[in-house]
């Protein structure tokens, strides 16, 4: 197992930005069903300039890393998800303050709840409230029963995704309660959250840029 | 959607090069992503930001300069501004009188402005928000205050630029600013959809004989989609549901005809016709009115009808000059 | 393509009684298809009558007012207006010291203009007309004055309406109409067709990502179908084939960036950036701009940019006051 | 053989004035190709609002027919087409000034000069310059050749017609010179000329409604 320290945490959030900006067109589509047609652009725009950013940066820490993402979204996006992963990626960075490396499955635990936590102190939403909290709550109870029950990182990553993808899908059965789609009552049920989407395509990744280094 | 752009995501920033070009003589950059007039911050009145997505042009930035607003962020199109451009048009609007934040009711400006306003506040400058709500196909009327902001927010703007241009002091400029708004109605309908630049698809897709009625300023879904039907027929719904909604009986009213980008001065001519034709034989008298295009939606197709309740101060308010980019008024 | 309106042969009818209706406190009608402004005839002024087919707004109705027109017949869609509200218009704005006209040049208007200037000498007004011909796409250098008026003429009415304005006699406002003609030059784009109302097809089709460069404001056809490029390079062929035309060295100039209908105001914006930028490369100096929609073809997607080669006094005329319906500048 | 007479000759207008409503769409498509596609919009708009006051005329002279169609050029068109049937008209009106009926070949022969020959002094074309001349030119000299030569009415009539087809379709070969299109040069070659076609579009129903009384 290599170590995960803040070059590793910074490659995995560029490997994050490429997988948002492979998948815009897909983001923008679902918010195009009840929204406005721009969460894919809202958050490339904040992935990409959290990549250029991460790429000027000399062995930056964990929490120089999370911080530097945070920065994008405060600089460069605004909407709903740019207020939202602004404080979610801040809270990631006070979570990891300090440490040097994140290689237990615990560390990642305490980044999902405090980005989790923090989406929900700013957004006001809930469980089943058809928000990007409906992959972001259950992948960050997945991993935290991970961390209790002593399972790997690799493990513990692969359950929050699984658990966030099965929040996505549920989205579909939801009315939502939050954000722009909320006006419409009944007639957005049917339709997959763009936020919850973005959430988990973000979940994934990072599971997946762990892997060789969590195995 | 063919554009007129250079690279999607250089849109905004380009825009705004151009925009604070054109107008140097009546407003200046005070941040990347945000304006103010050029007299700002004028000592003593209280300062009005305003603001969201862009892409509604003349909504919010070319509603900045002497008798409207005196600073806007503008955040990239269709996306609230992020906190930190709302505090520096904040900033550069605060004359020590305070500042009153005015945008439409969506998640994300809220969050936005109200990360802003707590900045704003720990820097010692007193803020107070009122959200425009016009849109009466966003919500019943139970749930008036959670309806959506649309073209009604030019008519609200107008009266609290007016409000803060006579010095008035904070609360005063708060309580006319949530009086103008309480009393502003809005309804349209659209007839083509509009496309996101950097997303490249139209948002939706509407059939050539189709219109959505209700529909909001960035192409979220309408109450209903229908069959293009006579403008008259269309402006007598529109009118119908505003006066359901807000007694207007006997009242001084404000019309507002606004287009949403890609339809012809010409119909919105033909739809102000039909509003005074029904507003005269209802005996509610028109004293302001305004027709063309105040809050577009880039380049969709379509219009609404806004009404604002008069009373003798939100007249006088409307009636008092304004000199901004693009609104201008002697 | 979707119209908000009803029958289409009652569009224009029902347009100027929206429009007349709309703006009663700046003109007033003087036929069934002429509008004066409210003032006119102003004794000892020479009178501006301008005027041309509809679909166009602000040109040419929404140009009349203080320091604008005095008058202007309205034709049908894209249709020259025949002699008799030509000949109206003419009597409402003749003050005693004769009229000047002004209009593109196109073939219907010169042959129902002409008809009515020579009705009106018989009544004793003194006529005297200058062609709008400002767009280079549509004829050689060696054949300038067979071009046709396209959005220029905005310029060139403001120039005329202000001159009148001055109380100047009528030789010397003829002779700063022609200066101000012959000084202006417009290019264009189209990105989509337009559709006249009564005929209900679009004029002409173009592909989902093509252009045609240089064309008329009608759907005339331009001088070339081409992909649509990014924006700056599409500017960049305007503003270089104005460039040369007229020998702009070392000059003082107007821009006008204007908008055919269906293009946001933030792509105007972005032109007008990439205009500053090579009009500054070149040390030409802009002392007047005007980003916005002034002369449209219905819902058509394009634009176009106008210079102004300026002297002292074109400069001073473009910076005085007008109130129009639709134009206004303090 | 009928008497032609002012009421024949308003029912004839009325029926042109069906005429080119029932092709509205087709002069527009043709004037789309060069022009603004407007010819049928504006040629509509004229001859129905003469169908309308020649409907309350009662037993008006040949003269008051034509003077009505020329009004209502007058009164609603406007355009290149509306000022040159205005005067087209107003001069056929003249042309048959104190007649009470129009029976021979002559008298129709006189009309489509005077008409002609007004429109060419009005529009300063030549024939060949790709207008409503090429159609109204060889249809004038085409009936006066037949009153010369003493042919019947209805021969002369058809004449005229087959004269007016062959300018229209020799217009596709020209350029034009006046008119919107004529700043097209080469490119405006190929089409149909819009004018032109409303032109024997009136020519070939003045024919066919006179033919009954022609005979
Ligand atoms: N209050 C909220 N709490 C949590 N998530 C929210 C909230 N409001 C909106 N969202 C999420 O934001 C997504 C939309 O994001 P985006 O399109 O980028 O912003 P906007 O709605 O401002 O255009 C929604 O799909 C939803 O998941
Ligand atoms: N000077 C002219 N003389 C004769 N016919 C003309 C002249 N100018 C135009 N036309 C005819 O008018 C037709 C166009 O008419 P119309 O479309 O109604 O007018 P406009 O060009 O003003 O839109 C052309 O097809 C041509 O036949
Ligand atoms: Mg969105
Ligand atoms: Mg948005
Ligand atoms: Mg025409
Ligand atoms: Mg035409």
């Amino acid at each position: 197992m290599k170590n995960i320290d803040g070059n590793t945490v910074s490659a995995v959030l560029s490997n994050v930005a490429n997988a948002i900006e492979a998948n815009k067109d897909y983001l923008c589509t679902l918010d195009s069903e009840v929204g406005d047609g721009d969460h894919g652009v809202s958050m490339t725009i904040g992935m990409r300039t959290a990549r250029r950013a991460l790429a000027t940066l000399e062995n930056p820490s964990p929490e120089i890393a999370f911080r530097t993402v945070a920065e994008a979204f405060a600089d460069e996006v605004g909407a709903a998800s740019g207020a939202l992963y602004e404080g979610a990626f801040a809270a990631a960075a006070r979570a990891v303050a300090g440490k040097a490396t994140l290689n237990t499955t615990a560390d990642w635990a305490a980044i999902y709840e405090a980005i989790a936590r923090e989406m929900q102190a700013i957004g006001k939403a809930e469980l089943n409230d058809k928000t990007l909290l409906d992959a972001w709550l259950p992948a960050a109870q997945a991993l935290r029963t991970a961390a209790d029950e002593g399972a790997p990182l690799d493990e513990g990553l692969r359950r929050a995704t699984a658990a966030a993808w099965a929040g996505v899908e549920n989205t579909r059965h939801l009315i939502p309660k939050r954000g722009r789609a909320s006006r419409l009552g009944e007639r957005a049920r049917g339709y997959q959250d763009a936020g919850a989407t973005s959430a988990w395509l973000i979940i994934k990744t990072i599971e997946q840029s762990l892997a060789p280094a969590a195995e | 959607m063919k554009k007129l752009i250079n690279d999607p995501f250089d849109f905004v920033e380009e825009m705004l090069e151009g925009f604070c070009a054109a107008h140097d003589d009546l407003i200046k950059r005070v941040g990347r992503r945000a304006i103010a007039r050029i007299d700002a911050p004028i000592p003593g009145k209280v300062g009005v930001v305003v603001g969201g997505g862009s892409g509604h042009l003349p909504l919010y930035t070319a509603y900045v300069g002497k008798g409207g607003a005196d600073a806007a962020p503008a955040g990239n199109i269709f996306a609230s501004p992020p906190a930190k451009p709302i505090l520096e048009a904040t900033r550069a609007a605060n004359g020590g009188a305070g500042v009153v934040y005015f945008y439409g009711n969506y998640a994300g400006d809220v969050l936005n402005f109200d990360r802003a306003a707590a900045m704003a506040e720990a820097e010692g400058i007193r803020v107070a928000t009122v959200l425009g709500t016009d849109d009466v196909a966003s919500a019943p009327p139970s749930e008036a205050h959670n309806r959506r902001g649309i073209a009604g927010a030019f008519l609200v703007v107008k009266v609290i630029g007016a409000k803060a241009e006579t010095m008035a002091d904070f609360d005063a400029v708060v309580a006319t600013a949530r009086k103008a708004n309480a009393n502003t109605r809005t309804m349209g309908v659209a007839l083509t959809a509009c496309t996101v630049p950097a997303n490249g698809k139209p948002t939706f897709t509407i059939a050539d004989d189709e219109m959505e009625v209700g529909l909001g300023v960035h192409g979220e879904p309408g109450v209903r989609r229908t069959k293009v039907v006579p403008v008259d027929t269309i402006v007598d719904e529109l009118v119908e549901t505003i006066l359901g909604d807000l007694d207007y009986t006997g009242s001084d009213v404000a019309v507002l005809v606004n287009g949403l980008g890609a339809t012809p001065y010409e119909e919105l001519y033909v739809i102000y016709r039909r509003v005074k034709q029904i507003l005269d034989a209802r005996r509610i008298t028109i004293r302001r009115k305004y027709v063309g295009e105040y809050a577009t939606s880039l380049e969709m197709a379509g219009a609404s009808v806004s009404l604002m309740r008069l009373d003798a101060e939100l007249h006088d308010l409307l009636a008092m000059p304004i000199h901004t980019p693009m609104i201008r008024q002697f």
